[in-house]
Formats: C-alpha cells, structure tokens, sequence
C-alpha cells in the first residue's frame, strides 16, 4: 500500500529506489525519513529512483518539494530519475518540472552531481 | 452501467486518515463502474482523496464528535461526488495560486488545484457549519 | 488508536457489486486502524465482503432501488461491523451446512460458514423489511 | 485488482499459472473461462499453479469447485500447484482440502496425471 525504498551508493551518490506510493500519512512520512537519514550519514548527494513510483498525491508532491528545499539548505543536491507518465504529468501540472533537476539515464544523472 | 443508470451511495465517516483511504477507494470503485479508464479513474480517486483530506484536516481539524460526509452518483455520461465537513468554511477565492513563483516551493497547497486541473467542475458551497465541495467529472 | 476511542463509519450503498468491493476496502482500513495484523484485516475484509456480497444478492436481488448500509465501529478492542439489507429475510437456521458431504461439492454456500469461522461473534437480526448481520472480531 | 493467468504446456499438461484475486465478479469469471477454454481446445489434465493468488473468497473458492467437477465430468483431472498458506488454510477450514488433489512440486505433479 505505502512506500518503500532501498538505497545505493554509486561514486558518492546515494540513490533511494522507492516503490509504491508517495501519499498522505504513511507514503510521505517514510520519504521524510529516508532523506533525513541519508543526510544524518553525511551523503549530500541524492538520487530518488522514481520508476516504481506509481501513484503520488499532493501531500507526496509537497513532501518532494521539503526533500529538495532541506538537501539544498545543507548544501546538498536532490535530484530525480526514471519518471513515470503519471508522475511526469503531475509535475508538469503544478509546475514543478521546472524546480527539479529530472534525469532519465543513471549514469549520467550520477556523473551530473557537483560531487 | 448503461447511459441514464443513476446509482447513489453516501458515506459518513470520522475525521481519520483511514476514512481518506476508503473515500479514494470508494471513489476507484465508483469511477470504474461509470465507464472511466484506469487512467482517469486513478485521477479520480486522488482527487476525491484531497477533498477527503481537507474535509478532514482543514474542516473539521481531526476532531472526534465530527464526521465527513462522502457521496457517489453515476449519472449518464457523469460521475459527481460531494465531499462534506462540519469545520469553520473556506472562501475559496482566498487559497493562494500555487504556481506563482513564491509558492512554488510550498510544501502544500496544491489539493484545489489538482481538483480543478483534472475534474471537470469544481464547486464549493457553504454549510451551517462546515463546507460542501462537489466534484464533477463526464465521460467524453 | 487507543483503547477505549470509539470511531464510527456508516455507508449507503447501492446494491451492486462495486459496493461490495467498496465494504471489502472499508473494512480493511477499519481493521488496519484498529490495530490488526494484516492477515487478520485480510481475513475480516474477506468476511465483510462475504455479508455485503448477500445483502446485494441474496437481500436485494441487485434491486437499483433498494440499499445497503455498512457500519463499522472500533470500540476498545474490538471491531464491529453491521451489514444491512432490505430484502425477504433469511433464518440463519436453515443454512445447509457446507462441510456436510453431500454439500461439499457445491459451487456456492461457503458464505456464513467463512464468517462463523473467521470472527469472534455473528448475529442475524430481522428487519422491517430486511436482514442486519453484526460482525464482531476481538483484538487478542 | 482481479485475476490473470498465462498457459504452459508440458508433457501433456496443461499448467495455469494464476496471478491476483479470485473473487466475485472479474477473477471468478476469469477462471471459468480460462478452463472451459483449456478443454475446449482438446486438453483434459489441468494443473491450476495458485502460487501467486493471495486472495481468495466464498465464490472463488466455488469457482475452484466448479472448476474440479467440470473437467471430471468429462474424463479429466484437475489438481493444484503450490497454495499460498492462506489459501491453503481457507480449503483446509472449508474441508475442501480432501477434494482437490493438491501438489507442491511441479515436477511430480505432471508425473501425477495418468496422461
Ligand atoms: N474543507 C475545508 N475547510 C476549511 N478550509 C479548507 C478546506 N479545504 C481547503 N481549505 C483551505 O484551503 C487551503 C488550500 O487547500 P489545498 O489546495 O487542498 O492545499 P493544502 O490542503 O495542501 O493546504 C488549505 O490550506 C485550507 O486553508
Ligand atoms: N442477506 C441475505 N438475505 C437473504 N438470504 C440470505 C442472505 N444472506 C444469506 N442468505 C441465504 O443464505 C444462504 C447461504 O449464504 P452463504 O453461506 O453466504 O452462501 P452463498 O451466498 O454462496 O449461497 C444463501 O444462499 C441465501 O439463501
């Protein structure tokens, strides 16, 4: 039903899978936490593997933008990859798509970091 | 459903996250059965879930002796659902335009307008107390 | 949620099988907010589904002008749900008993038999006219 | 939401790998067309694999019924592959675990079919 992630590190980029869904409650309290704990471990360098990520609502879209806002203000960079059409749609809607840096290959999303 | 079928159901549900989830999945089953693809269908049951999440946390602000009313009606080419609360009202025309630019970075904000963006009637009535959305969306 | 809070949620539904599958999430999000494991909200999805299923069915014979009405109420440890038709009625006495082996082989008549052996209590009240059968499971 | 399958052929077998619900309305209906297809096309040993349906109820659990006494009734058989517990404890319950012959390898269940 919620979401769930795993996490990688690839050359100083920590990349979070998620799956499932962004929503309120349980959805958006889990990306709050998995991205306060990447920077608790120091990593400044985020990667949200968006591909199994069908189903986001407003509060997932607000917590994206928090995720983006607090890696910035640490001096860090939060980037997304492998959008659905769905979610794509959604950022497009509310204009995000202009606020996030949106990457459709791994490799070189992870080269594109300042490091 | 043939074109002309009118079916209704209402649901009256406490101020709970869990009363959002059944209001989205009502919304899912109901917006199936009137003909509508996964696609809208999928849009549908969010926006229904906004409307249930600000009924819940704006109106009537978690509170235990208030209740969400949710309402499902097929009829012809059209599915309406209604969303009520018995919370202190809005005046829709004071919620704040999320794609101006110093609200684009707002962590909320943005349930009105995914409401108006995917349905095709977005209206708002006044209750003694509280607040009455009706969400309108035809097939095409 | 803690002991002792009391929430209620009460649906009207139409008599089809969206309805059902409508009864089938509330009650999994009843049960899930009530503190069951997930086998069990599983399990108490299925039954409500079973009941809802009958009222549509064997209650109101898929009437469009007659309804049904779900209840769900967490109280203390305990979940309720009541499910309601406006049907003939039914004597809960005459139900063959499916384990019987000469009904073993029957495509249908598993209903009740699955509700008995899931929840704590199942009760059958008449109505006027109608059925109301009351599903009570207990946290452990 | 509701039931899906794909079909296999082995050694004179035909395998029905289900996926999804079994329930009122879509999955059982899925069911009954999926076999009375298999025996329409000329195969009389039907293996049902319920490795992946999680969800089964009152009228699933007769569609399996039907499903059983239909290919008997004309000189076929039809077993069970691989019961999740919970369907497992649901024919247990119902009794209907000494109807079906019911099998956890696939390798020996085809053996099983006397072809
Ligand atoms: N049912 C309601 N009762 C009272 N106020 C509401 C209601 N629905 C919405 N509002 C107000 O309108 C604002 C905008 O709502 P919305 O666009 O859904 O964004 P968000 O819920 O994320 O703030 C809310 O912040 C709230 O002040
Ligand atoms: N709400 C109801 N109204 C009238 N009759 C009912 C109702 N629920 C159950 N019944 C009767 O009880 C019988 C057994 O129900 P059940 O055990 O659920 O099996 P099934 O629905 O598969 O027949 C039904 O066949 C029906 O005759």
């Amino acid at each position: 039903m919620s979401m769930k992630y795993t996490t990688r590190q690839v050359d100083g980029v920590t990349i979070l899978d998620l799956s499932g869904r962004i929503t309120l409650g349980d959805g958006s309290v889990t990306l709050r936490d998995a991205v306060k704990d990447v920077l608790t471990k120091g990593s400044k360098s985020i990667l949200l593997n968006l591909e199994n990520v069908d189903y986001i609502d407003s509060s997932g879209l607000g917590e994206l933008v928090s995720a983006f806002t607090t890696v910035k203000n640490q001096g860090g960079e939060l980037k997304l990859l492998h959008l659905t059409t769905k979610v794509h749609d959604l950022l497009q809607i509310t204009k995000l798509y202009t606020v996030f840096d949106i990457k459709d290959d791994e490799a070189s999303a992870i080269g594109s970091f300042a490091a | 459903m043939a074109e002309g079928t009118t079916s209704r159901a209402s649901l009256t549900l406490e101020s709970t996250i869990a009363s959002v989830n059944v209001v989205e999945e009502a919304a899912l089953e109901y917006a199936r059965a009137a003909g509508f693809s996964p696609d809208i269908a999928s849009h549908l049951s969010m926006v229904a879930g906004e409307a249930a999440a600000n009924a819940v946390i704006h109106g009537n602000k978690q509170d235990s002796a208030k209740r969400i009313t949710a309402t499902f009606e097929i009829a012809g080419p059209a599915l309406k659902i209604t969303i009520a609360d018995q919370g202190a009202g809005l005046d829709p025309d004071t919620i704040p335009d999320p794609l101006a630019p110093e609200n684009l970075l707002r962590s909320s904000g943005r349930g009105v307008f995914l409401m108006r963006a995917f349905m095709d009637e977005v209206n708002f009535r006044k209750l003694n107390p509280g607040t009455e959305i009706t969400l309108v969306k035809r097939r095409t």
